[in-house]
Parts: structure tokens; C-alpha cells; sequence
């Protein structure tokens, strides 16, 4: 397998180099705001006034940037300005331990010592400030960044340094149950908006120290922190670079959630297989960081993108792994299943019904033939109808307020189903072809079946027109192109195409605990190895203590 | 190197199984019966033995040149004009032969499924799949058909079970009832279409270990002749000799007849499915080594521009052919002696004599 | 840009073929063939006869099936024409829908077609795509249009009820390739489903008897015998259990002899399962065949008072099971020796089976040397439950 | 049939000729131009009706005593 990563990573990095560089050196230079922005690697002067009017300058109409002056302990010549923004900055933090312990608190401590201006910045840092988290800058453009990331940033008059305090707090939802990936047993948390607490529901579940978060900003507008986590020793190294190098390529104005990166890095922006996963459940990243994947957090978001991305993981939920693994094998199977039904079933209606009426048995065929002798239109016209409704309803049920919305599906329901049938407009079977393949899109994930919704269209048409040749034809299409994508250098497909033996432990069927040793190969190149061999529990051999 | 791509070894052999089965076990099972009647079997093990003859020889040709393609080791044993006639004889093979699954593709299916379509239709359709394959790639079309064969096999494996209850050992009976003579024309044919491992020299530069290369070819002989075999026993076994070779399509209407408790049955969808699926990558294989092997030829850099000519080509060449009878004719009579002793023996023989003479390519192998 | 071209020039093209839509055919463009008949009308002609269901007979549960609105579920149209095809065509011009053979359950030739020979009708079946070779074969005392045009009580449709009834295997049964292949041996000629169309039961209720008069229904009475494709005689219920033991076909239905100690009172025998085994020994001079049948099966009726669940009993019972076996077989043997002299059962195939040298010299004139054959039947039975009762309940024990 | 045909070339050309031509690649246009024109001489006169010449019978023609033998 060494080839296929070597030629790959030559034909990916291939007149990818300078311009990663050149997005690289952007980057370090953080140029932040687009519309006043400092001059490049400007430092504060020692004036506060100077300063302050800089400042000002560049959050001018800002109404929510708070400026507020003070003098530290008392001593009239040792002037402070405490700079942020006000809902990003902890109120409390600000005033308490900040202005109250710097202009009250600190003539106590230290009462002999004499505070000159030039030993203000000393006495501040060393004993003044009561913060946890404080950083140093003489960057203008620090500063500006500290503010917009809802820090508090102390100005010291007569010093070219900025203090800058981490006292961010804001309004913040608080960690819920995960609304697209409900589970039945597992845990319950779910990613929130605050990429802190994202990165922290994280560390809680990988406690060591091979797991990596670095961090950098994507956005010329936004500035968003972006994150990259990954597990040192397990993942491949090849692959963190390839992310990075993907991600610092990126140069848009606004990243306001992770699918404004997935579309930027995927491998094959036009197919309708989604290659770059997400999820919003702390412990499948966990479980994907510790298979050798990278997870990329955006803040502001509560999806995180996991690369490289397998087509089969589409079809296991995180729940697979908690439940007994008999279980979690049926179920798959028929998660394995709907999607096949989800993809191919009205098309094959449409084919049998229009092409090939051998295929039913004959009680069968004169019974819809009994169902359709009323209907007025061609068969995939009346399922096209169908499953357009199906999506109409579908979508107004996402769309609408959730009281209304199951108003909508109750009527929509209603109407479609049993209305058109009793008219006469629509086959029964037609209406169970179509539910049952709407039912069956919903076993797997949402996002994976928008592309089996827009195939499932396709292969309609097809089927429509050639029958079982074009059904089978747009099948072939289908599976050639997924044989050929690749996400992060691998096989959509794998493992099961090509095959790595070791690997189908965990695809149709999930083999118990005990029995997976390793990781999956072509993903984690570096530690196989999962887990001690024989680990299969065996009763004690005296059944009575 | 042309094809950037490597395969592995199982991926080898399941692309080498579907280079021959796909369309012979449409056509095949009645020319055999034809021939050999109740022995058929028989003579379908005799051509499993001389498919095994045949692999060994092209394999061994072409691991004296493991790093080359039949048309570049061709120049190098023969010198260049000599080398590159043999390229133009065998690119001639290639699409010639293209044509004529296509063919047997459109006819199947006209006759199967759709019979009002014009077959130029199923022509655009079938080359059109076939294309997409081969412009992604060697890698591409293995992984398409390793991931299809298997279920495509099963699925057949599947409804030969369920036929069992119309199977009748009897119909067999009895054997050796033919004479030799017979039995080994039945195996011609069936010889001649294993014989397309020829193709396979075509492919070993891409295998990741070309040391399998004779394991390989071998599993995929043996598998294939022993999958016609077990087709024309199921075949026999529910017809008999005399039906068997009256059909046109035995194994079809072998699947047609399956009807268990009166709701599975009609299972014609299952040997479409088969036929269709496993055409796309029959003909993507012949194909694939038409464009590789013009691109060769021509010296050229790529050979993915040769791909939607080729097909065009393809197309033109299928539509030759006027109707069913002289493709069943040709693939009974003419095809045997045309494929075996110029392609498939005759070719792979006087290069392996010429090479030896002259010394070229690593003997070691 | 010019990518763009060429896509969209793609598009229009698959656009173009996709509105081709060849071969399609919605179902309710149809008209299915449930069973058909083909007669020979007396100036030569082929006169082919198709049921058609009328699917708004089929409706399913709901209130489109209420008792007593039943529709009639079939149609039965006739057409002539030299051959099948021709009929069909003129068909066409009657039937406003495109006849779909898929599911053609029967294929009934009538009488005077059969003598005639069938392969004038059978070819069309095997060659045409949509007839299904596993569609059931017979061959009707009279017409098959009369045949066709009964209905059924039970089954929505005459066809329908007549391919339950073979399906069933009640009767000498046999499916068209079947019949092709014993067409296309020398060792075996054909034989089919004789069939009937005979009044049979009634639908008792308040004022039904004047809606639902007795009416003619399908009914298995048979075999047809043929010679090559050639229809040349019949075999009766009773002859026809005798083919079914040789051919060693379902073994079903019961044998009833009389009780060992009260030879005028009967005791029924259901057969459960059986096989039949022929060996032919030629010595290049004489032929014969040695037919061992073993047969399993349960005692369900007993007329007589005494009691049966003896060993000695059940010994005599045996007995008797085997020798009603062979008289049948002989009654069949008789039949195909003597009167028609044709091998129904497949006996050269066996011979083939075990002489495959002697079998090339007398494969052409078979039937000949099959009148003379002799043939032994040994009769192995095994009687293995006798029911819920020990013996019949009555008064005295004898 | 004429139609679908020039249809397809066309579109054949516009996908795969720019590339060629952009990437200076004039043998392999050379070879694609050629086989195209190879791939429509036999396809457009077939389209219009005209009979061609079919290999097989030469094939055949030329294996007759060997076919025989598989009669």
C-alpha cells in the first residue's frame, strides 16, 4: 500500500507548495481587519493617548467596544485603559479582578513599595492581576485580534505592551443532547457552539498527551479559530500535513461553519458523495481520532469534520459500538439494506411496472394491475409525484416550527396517502413503494442520503427510459465513480474495495470487542496495533467462588 | 509508464474471471452440449486443462518482460516492424473481439428483455459505462468488478441452488457416451475463450507483485473452467441433453425455470443482472487493452484521449455484425480456430520460441 | 466553455435516447394472458384462445370486494391463423391492449390440434421471450376454447384453478419444457395432462341455486399419450396412476385394497412418498426391464370391523398395497405396449443409461423393441402409522 | 442515427480536444483525430444504409477448413 500513498501524496502536494506558503505566510501575518487594518507588525507606542486613538480608529463605529480608563493604584501619573467588548468580555471578571484589584486592591498588598510609572507593568503582571490566563504583546494588530476574541487588553501608559487578559465569557448554549445523531444507549453529550468546550468534551474522553489540538484562523473576515485534533503515534503523519496544507490553502472571507470547509478541501467537489464526515457527537470523534483520523473543529459550530472519510462509515452509528455486537451486526445489515432500497426501489418499481411485468409473481402482478387500472398517469410520472411530495413534505417538516411541522406531516400524510389512493390518483403500491424508500433514507445518515436521494432521482429517469438496462447501467455509473473517489488519499470504498481482509471486521457486520485488534489499516499506518489479543472473556472455571 | 495505477493479486483474478465468464456462460453451455451432449462436463474439464496450458505459456512470455506489455516485449523479441505488426494483429484482436461481446451484449438483451430497442441504442448505452471505466483507470475497473463480481457470482450460485429441485442426476447419465473426438470439439470452444488470458499480458507490467502472476492466471483459469463446468452440469440437469442445446441462452432459461413455493420465481432479473453487470466489465477489460495497447503502439503519453475514439470504433465495428445467427456460427465454428491458433496459442508460442532463440528477457522466470 | 458545449450536446443526446422508451409497456397497457388454447378448426386453421384477466376483478380487500358485486375476472377471446403468430396478430385486432404472455399459467391443446401435432403450437412458446417454459401443458377431450371458457369457483379463473390443480401434482402433470424434452429424446415419448371441462358442485345459499347453476369447471382426468408430437391416445384417472408409479412421479394419492380378513370391505392407503428404480438387462437378444417401486405410507380409512394394528395384519396389508400397485402398473404397461406401442415412460433412457453401445443400434426403431421388452415390477412397501384410532370402533372384536 | 452519431463526435472532440491542444500533446491528437476518423468511416456509412463488409465472413472464410471440423 506504501505506492499509494507516495503517489498520492505527489500528485496532492504537486503545485500545491508555493501557494500553501504564500497562505501560510498571510496567515502568520494574521492580517485581521480587512477595513483599517494596522500596518503590518505595527507596535504600540508608549503613549497611551497614541494608543488609545489607534485603537479607536480602527473600531470606530464599533458601539460595543468598551474603552475604559483608569489609574492603577491610585497613582494619578499611572494611567490605565482597559479595551474590550462588551458580551464577549466576563463582566464580572473585568471588574473584579481586574480594574477592582488593580486600582484598589494593589496599594493594600503592597503597601511599603513605592509604584513608579516604570516598574507599573512589573508590579501588574507579578501582583496586580488576579487572572488565570494573561499574554503580553506590543503588536497593535494582537491587540485588535485579543479584542475581537473577546479578551480584555490592558494598556499601560509609558509602555509599549499590551497586557492581554483571557477573561472571555459570553452567552453560551449549554452542552445538549445531540439533535442530529439521537442514540438510544451512549453518551448523550453533544458539541456546543464554543470551541473550547469542544475541544475540552474531547480531551475529557482522550486523556493523553498524544492528543494534539493545534489551531489556526480561516476567515479574512470572520477570523474564525479552526482547530485540528488529532492522536499523535496513531495517526498518520503524512495525512495531518495533507490536512494543514488543505486548510492553509483556504483563503475566503467568512467561515461560519465546517461545511464552508468541506467543501473547500474535499477530493471530488463535483461527486454527490459527501468524502470529508461530520458529526456532533464527542465520542465518535474520539473513536474516529483514535482510528488514526483528523478532526477539524470550527468555532461558532457544533459539527466537526473527521477526515479521511470511508463510505461505510455512513452506515455505522456510534451507537454500533455500544450496543452487543449481534445486535449491532442486524442492524446494520439493515441500515446495509434500506440504503441499497433507498437508492433502487422506486426505480425498480418504475422498471418492473413499465418493462418487466415477468418479474412479479402473478397473484402479485394482477393485483397492482387491479391497483393501477384507475390510474391516469404512467408510472414514473405518478412515483415521480410521489416522491416529489415525499420531499416537499419532508423539507417542511425540517423547515417549519416543530408544532407545525408534524401538523404538516399529519395532513401531508393524510392527503397524499390515503386521499390520492381513495381518488384513484395514485397506486396503493405506489404510495408503499414510496414511503417505504423515504423510511429506508432515514436509517443512515443525513447527510449521506441527500446523495442517495439526488441518485435515487437519476436512476428514476433511467429506469424510466430503459427499464432494468438503464436501472442496471446507472448502478454500473454509480459504482465506477465510487470505486474511484478517494478522501484524503483513501479508497472511498475501502475496506472493502480494494479489500483488506483485516478491515471487514467492521463493515456489514461488527465483530465483538474482543475481537478488534487492530485499526483500520489504511487509515492508521502507524500504530496498528488496538488492543491485547484474547481478550474474549471466558468464565472462571469454578462457577462458585 | 502508461497506466499509473497498480492492482493487487486477488484484484487480478477476479478482473482475469470476468475477461471470460460474463458472456460465456450465456453462450457457451449450449455449444459444449452440442458437441459433447452428456459428457459436456467433461469437456468442459479438458478445456480447463488446455486454459491452464494456455496460461502458463502467456505468463511465462510475458515474466521474461515483467515490466512490459505484450506490445512492448513483442518489438523486443521480433525487432521493431515485426514487433509492431504483431501490436497492430492484436489491437485488431482486441476490438474485434470488443465488437463482438458487444454484440453478444445487445443480442441477449434484445432477445432477453427489451426486443423492440434498436441495438444502437444498447451499443451507446454499453459503451458509455464501459468508457467511463476505462477512462478512470486499470485501478478504477478492477475495484468496480471485484466489488460486483463476487455478488454477481453469489447471485448466481444462488439461484443454481434453487434450481436444484428440477436438477436430475439421470440427465447426466450416461457418461463417456460420446466419443473422444466429440468431446474435444465441445472443448474447443470453451478452450477458446479461456484462451482470452491472453489478455493478461496486458496487465501483469500493473500487478503489484507480477511474481503471482502465474498463480493468478492459474486461479482465474481454474475458476472460470470450472464455473462453466458447473454451469453446464446445472444446464444438463435440468434440460438434458437434447433441450440443453436446443436453447440459445441455456443458462437464462435455466434461472427462468426456478419457481420455489410458488412465489420465488422468475428470477430472469438475477442473469440479467449477471449479464449486464458483468458485460460492463468484460468489455471494459478488451477495451481497456484496445486503447492501452493502440496508445503503445503510437507511443503515446496518455491513453486516456484513445478512450472515446476507441468506443466510436467499437460501435462502428458491432454494428457490422447483421444478426444473431452468424454471431451463435462465428462463436462456434470460426471463433475457435481464429481465437486459439493465431491470438491465443500461435501468437504467445512463436514469440516464447523467438525469445528463447534470441536470448531476450530474464530466463529465470 | 467548450466542455460545457460538449455536456450539454451529451445531455440532448441522452435526452433524445431516453425519450426512445422502447419496449415499454405500462401495466395497464396490457393485457394478461393467463391461459391459453389452441384448437384446429376444420378447414386447418390454428385457432389460438387466450383468458385475459380483467384486473378490476382483482382488487383486493377494501370495499372494492364486497360479496356478490364479483366481476367476472377473465376474458376469453379466440382469433384464427396459419400460425400462432398469425392468430395472435388478428387477436390484436380484437383485444385493445398488447397481449403479454408472461404469465401464462396453461397451455391447452385441444383434441384435434394434438393428433395434428404439436410442435406446431409448442415452438412458439419456447421461442418467444415473454411465455414462460414452466407454464403447464395439456391437452383437452374436445376444444380447448370450451376449456377456456369455464370459470372457477375457487380460483378467480379457470386457467388459474387448472394450474393450482397440476401445481398440485393430484395428477399426471407436466410443464413445457418437460414436454420439449421428451420431445427431443428418442428414449422417451411424450405425454400430457389430459384435461376436462365437467360440471362439478353447486353454491348452496338462499336464492343462489338460481344465480349459481352447477357450471362446467376444469378437471384433471389424465394423461395424453403421444407419439413424436402426435397425440394417439388417452390414459384414464386410474391407467395414469399406473404411468405415474413407472415414471416415478409424485407419488401421491392412495391405493385401496381390500381388508385381509373381509375381502368385501376396503382399507385406504394414502401414499406418502415413494421412488422407482428401472434396470434393463439385455442379453443383445431380450429386453427387460426390472421396475422396483418402494413405497411408504399411512393407513387412513378402514371399512371392515376387524382389527388391522397386527403385525400380520399390516404384513397382509402390504401384500395387498403391492399387488393393487402392480395391476396398475400392468393396466398402464398394457396400454402403452399394447395398444399404442410407444415408451411413455422413459424406459430407453434407462436402457441408454446402462447399454449406451446397444442403445445407438436400437435407438431408432425403440418403441418396437420397447412392445417387446419385459417388464417385472417389484412392489416394496412400508405402511407406517395407522392413525389416531387402533381399530375401527364397533360392538365386537373379531 | 446520422444525427446521434455527428452529435457524439462532436461532443467526443469538444471533451477531449482543448485538453490535447492546451497541454501540446499533438501526437496524441494526431492518434485521437485519427481513430475518430477511423471510428466514423465505419459508423456514418452504416448509419446512412450502406452495407459494409463484414469481418467475420473473412474470418470465416479464412478458418473454413478448421470451422468444418466443429460443424
Amino acid at each position: 500500500m506504501r505506492w499509494l500513498i507516495r503517489t498520492l501524496s505527489k500528485r496532492l502536494f504537486r503545485g500545491r507548495k508555493n501557494q500553501s506558503r504564500d497562505a501560510r505566510a498571510a496567515n502568520q501575518t494574521g492580517d485581521g481587519n480587512l477595513f483599517r487594518a494596522p500596518r503590518k507588525n505595527q507596535v504600540l507606542s508608549p503613549d497611551l493617548e497614541t494608543n488609545l486613538k489607534a485603537i479607536k480608529a480602527i473600531f470606530d463605529k464599533c458601539s460595543d467596544v468598551i474603552y475604559r480608563e483608569f489609574v492603577f493604584a491610585q497613582n494619578e501619573q499611572i494611567r490605565l485603559a482597559l479595551i474590550y467588548i462588551d458580551g464577549l468580555a466576563d463582566k464580572g471578571q473585568v471588574s473584579e479582578q481586574i480594574m477592582r484589584a488593580l486600582a484598589l486592591e494593589v496599594p493594600m498588598v503592597v503597601p511599603g513599595q513605592e509604584i513608579t510609572k516604570a516598574r507599573a507593568l512589573e508590579f501588574i503582571k507579578q501582583r496586580g492581576l488576579c487572572m488565570h490566563q494573561v499574554k503580553e504583546t506590543d503588536k497593535l494588530q494582537d491587540v485588535i485580534h485579543a479584542i475581537l476574541s473577546g479578551d480584555t487588553v490592558l494598556l499601560v501608559d509609558g509602555h509599549t505592551c499590551a497586557i492581554i487578559n483571557g477573561a472571555r465569557g459570553w452567552e453560551a448554549r449549554s452542552i445538549t443532547d445531540p439533535v442530529a445523531e439521537p442514540t438510544v444507549r451512549g453518551p448523550r453529550e453533544s458539541f456546543v457552539e464554543t470551541l473550547r468546550t469542544n475541544t475540552a468534551l474531547i480531551r475529557r474522553r482522550i486523556k493523553s498527551p498524544g492528543l494534539k489540538i493545534e489551531t489556526l484562523r480561516l476567515g479574512e473576515v470572520t477570523n474564525t479559530d479552526v482547530a485540528i485534533a488529532y492522536v499523535e503515534g496513531i495517526v498518520n503523519d503524512k495525512l495531518v500535513e495533507e490536512v494543514k496544507s488543505r486548510l492553509e490553502r483556504i483563503k475566503v472571507d467568512a467561515v461560519l461553519e465546517t461545511g464552508y470547509i468541506e467543501e473547500l478541501i474535499e477530493d471530488n467537489p463535483w461527486s454527490p458523495f459527501p468524502t470529508v464526515n461530520h458529526t456532533e457527537k464527542p465520542d465518535r470523534v474520539a473513536a474516529m481520532l483514535l482510528e488514526g483520523r483528523v478532526a477539524i473543529l470550527v468555532d461558532g459550530t457544533p459539527f466537526v469534520l473527521t477526515v479521511p472519510t470511508l463510505f461505510v462509515e455512513y452506515l455505522q452509528a456510534s451507537e454500533d459500538y455500544y450496543e452487543r455486537f449481534l445486535f449491532a451486526s442486524a442492524v446494520r445489515l439493515i441500515r446495509f439494506v434500506s440504503m441499497i432500497l433507498s437508492l433502487t426501489l422506486p426505480s425498480l418499481y418504475i422498471a418492473a411496472i413499465s418493462f418487466h411485468h415477468e418479474l412479479f409473481p402473478t397473484p402479485l402482478l394482477l393485483s397492482i394491475a387491479a391497483q393501477r387500472e384507475a390510474v391516469p398517469f404512467p408510472v414514473f410520472i405518478e412515483v415521480l409525484i410521489m416522491e416529489l411530495s415525499f420531499e416537499i413534505l419532508r423539507e417542511a417538516g425540517v423547515r417549519l416550527p416543530r408544532p407545525i411541522g408534524q401538523a404538516v406531516s399529519i395532513v401531508g400524510a393524510l392527503v397524499i396517502g390515503e386521499a390520492s389512493v381513495r381518488a384513484g390518483l395514485i397506486a396503493a403500491a405506489t404510495v408503499i413503494v414510496v414511503a417505504l424508500t423515504g423510511i429506508a433514507s432515514f436509517t443512515f445518515f443525513y447527510s449521506f442520503s441527500i446523495a442517495f436521494r439526488l441518485l435515487r432521482f437519476t436512476l428514476m429517469v433511467l429506469s424510466a427510459a430503459l427499464g432494468l438496462l438503464g436501472l442496471i447501467s446507472g448502478l454500473a455509473v454509480i459504482t465506477i465513480h465510487l470505486c474511484s473517489l478517494r478522501s484524503f488519499g483513501v479508497p472511498y470504498l475501502s475496506p472493502m474495495i480494494p479489500t483488506t481482509g483485516v478491515d471487514l471486521k467492521d463493515v456489514v457486520l461488527r465483530s465483538p470487542w474482543w475481537g478488534m485488534f487492530t485499526r483500520p489499516r489504511l487509515i492508521a499506518r502507524q500504530d496498528q496495533k488496538r488492543q491485547e489479543q484474547g481478550l474474549k472473556p471466558t468464565p472462571p472455571k469454578n462457577p462458585r467462588p | 509508464m502508461l497506466e499509473k495505477g497498480k492492482i493487487d493479486s486477488n484484484q487480478a483474478v477476479m478482473l482475469m474471471v470476468s475477461l471470460v465468464l460474463p458472456t460465456a456462460i450465456l453462450f457457451v453451455p449450449a455449444i459444449i452440449v452440442k458437441h459433447a451432449r452428456q459428457d459436456a462436463w467433461l469437456a468442459a474439464i479438458v478445456a480447463l486443462l488446455g486454459g491452464l496450458l494456455i496460461a502458463r505459456l502467456v505468463v511465462s512470455l510475458s515474466l521474461r518482460f515483467p515490466e512490459k506489455t505484450l506490445f512492448e516485449y513483442a518489438q523486443t523479441i521480433l525487432g521493431k516492424v515485426p514487433g509492431k505488426l504483431v501490436g497492430l494483429l492484436y489491437i485488431w484482436w482486441f476490438l474485434y473481439t470488443g465488437a463482438l461481446i458487444m454484440d453478444e451484449f445487445a443480442s441477449f438483451l434484445c432477445t432477453a428483455i427489451m426486443p423492440e430497442t434498436p441495438p444502437v441504442v444498447l451499443f451507446l448505452v454499453g459503451i458509455a459505462v464501459a468508457a467511463y471505466a476505462v477512462r478512470n483507470g486499470l485501478e478504477v475497473l478492477s475495484r468496480y468488478n471485484q466489488l460486483l463480481l463476487p455478488i454477481l457470482l453469489g447471485l448466481l450460485v444462488i439461484t443454481f441452488l434453487l434450481v436444484t429441485k428440477d436438477m436430475k442426476a439421470e440427465r447426466l447419465l450416461p457418461v463417456f457416451d460420446q466419443s473422444a473426438p466429440a468431446i474435444l470439439k465441445g472443448a474447443a470452444v470453451p478452450l477458446s475463450w479461456l484462451g482470452e488470458i491472453v489478455l493478461f499480458a496486458m496487465i501483469i507490467p500493473f500487478l503489484q507483485k507480477p511474481r503471482e502472476a502465474h498463480r493468478v492466471a492459474a486461479l482465474a483459469t481454474l475458476f472460470t473452467g470450472l464455473f462453466f463446468a458447473i454451469c453446464t452440469v446445472v444446464t444438463l440437469s435440468v434440460f438434458g441433453p437434447n433441450l440443453a442445446a436446443h436453447w440459445v441462452f441455456p443458462v437464462y432459461n435455466t434461472v427462468r425455470v426456478v419457481s420455489i413455493a410458488n412465489f420465488l420465481e422468475r428470477l430472469d432479473i438475477i442473469i440479467v443482472a449477471v449479464w449486464v453487470f458483468g458485460g460492463f466489465a468484460k468489455m471494459g477489460v478488451f477495451y481497456y487493452a484496445a486503447v492501452l495497447g493502440s496508445a503503445q503502439w503510437l507511443g503515446l503519453k496518455d491513453y486516456r484521449p484513445l478512450v472515446a475514439p476507441v468506443g466510436l470504433l467499437l460501435i462502428g465495428l458491432a454494428l457490422l455484425c447483421d444478426n444473431i445467427v452468424d454471431l451463435l456460427d462465428f462463436a462456434a465454428r470460426a471463433w475457435p480456430p481464429y481465437a486459439l491458433i493465431v491470438f491465443e496459442v500461435g501468437m504467445p508460442l512463436f514469440l516464447m520460441i523467438v525469445a528463447l532463440v534470441r536470448g531476450k528477457g530474464e530466463s529465470n522466470a | 466553455m467548450l466542455k460545457k458545449i460538449a455536456f450539454f450536446l451529451l445531455l440532448a443526446l441522452l435526452t433524445g435516447i431516453l425519450s426512445g422508451c422502447w419496449s415499454r409497456k405500462e401495466i395497464s397497457e396490457i393485457a394478461i394472458v393467463l391461459g391459453t388454447g389452441v384448437d384446429l378448426t376444420e378447414d386447418g386453421r390454428i385457432r389460438l384462445t387466450v383468458q385475459i384477466a380483467r384486473p378490476t376483478a382483482f382488487v383486493g380487500g377494501g370495499e372494492a370486494g364486497a360479496v356478490g358485486t364479483e366481476a367476472p375476472a377473465s376474458w376469453v377471446v379466440s382469433a384464427e391463423g396459419r400460425t400462432v403468430e398469425e392468430a395472435e396478430r388478428y387477436l390484436a385486432m380484437k383485444v385493445p391492449r398488447e397481449l403479454y404472455w408472461g404469465h401464462n399459467v396453461i397451455l391447452v391443446i385441444g383434441e384435434e390440434m394434438a393428433k395434428k401435432g404439436t410442435r406446431m403450437v409448442t415452438n412458439f412458446f419456447q421461442r418467444e421471450r415473454q411465455p414462460r417454459e414452466n407454464a403447464w401443458l395439456m391437452v383437452t377431450k374436445g376444444e380447448a376454447k370450451d376449456f377456456l371458457e369455464t370459470y372457477s369457483d375457487l380460483a378467480k379463473t379457470s386457467a388459474q384453478a387448472a394450474g393450482f390443480l397440476t401445481r398440485m401434482k393430484t395428477c399426471y402433470a407436466v410443464q413445457l419444457r418437460e414436454f420439449a424434452e421428451m420431445l427431443a429424446s428418442k428414449g422417451v415419448q411424450p405425454t400430457a395432462t389430459r384435461v376436462e371441462a365437467k360440471k362439478a358442485g353447486i353454491t348452496p345459499g338462499p336464492g343462489q341455486e338460481k344465480v349459481f347453476t352447477a357450471h362446467k369447471q376444469v378437471e384433471l382426468t389424465g394423461a395424453a399419450v403421444f407419439k413424436e408430437d402426435k397425440l394417439i391416445g388417452w390414459l384414464d384417472a386410474y391407467q395414469t396412476r399406473g404411468l405415474l408409479w413407472l415414471k416415478g412421479e409424485a407419488m401421491k394419492g392412495a391405493v385401496i385394497v381390500p381388508s385381509p380378513a373381509e375381502p368385501d370391505k376396503n382399507v385406504s392407503i394414502r401414499i406418502l412418498r415413494g421412488s422407482t428404480k428401472v434396470v434393463p438387462e439385455y442379453d443383445g437378444e431380450n429386453l427387460r426391464f426390472n421396475v422396483i417401486i418402494k413405497v411408504e405410507g399411512n393407513m387412513v380409512d378402514q371399512q371392515s370391523r376387524e382389527d388391522l394394528a397386527r403385525p400380520e395384519k399390516i404384513k397382509a396389508l402390504k401384500e395387498a398395497v403391492a399387488e393393487a400397485i402392480r395391476q396398475r402398473t400392468a393396466v398402464a404397461l398394457e396400454k402403452a405396449q399394447g395398444e399404442y406401442g410407444v415408451d411413455i415412460f422413459g424406459f430407453g433412457e434407462a436402457f441408454h443409461r446402462k447399454y449406451k453401445k446397444a442403445w445407438r443400434e436400437l435407438k431408432d426403431r425403440w418403441d418396437e423393441e420397447f412392445t417387446r421388452a419385459e417388464v417385472n415390477v417389484t412392489v416394496d412397501v412400508r405402511i407406517r402409522e395407522i392413525g389416531l384410532l387402533t381399530r375401527r370402533a364397533s360392538t365386537e372384536e373379531k | 442515427m446520422v444525427l446521434v452519431f455527428i452529435i457524439v463526435s462532436i461532443a467526443i472532440i469538444l471533451l477531449e480536444a482543448p485538453g490535447l491542444v492546451k497541454k501540446k500533446m499533438w501526437r496524441e491528437l494526431a492518434a485521437f483525430l485519427a481513430y475518430l476518423s477511423l471510428g466514423m468511416a465505419l459508423v456514418i456509412p452504416q448509419a446512412l444504409g450502406v452495407k459494409l463488409p463484414n469481418p467475420t465472413k473473412a474470418i470465416e472464410a479464412l478458418f473454413r477448413p478448421l470451422a468444418e471440423l466443429l460443424k
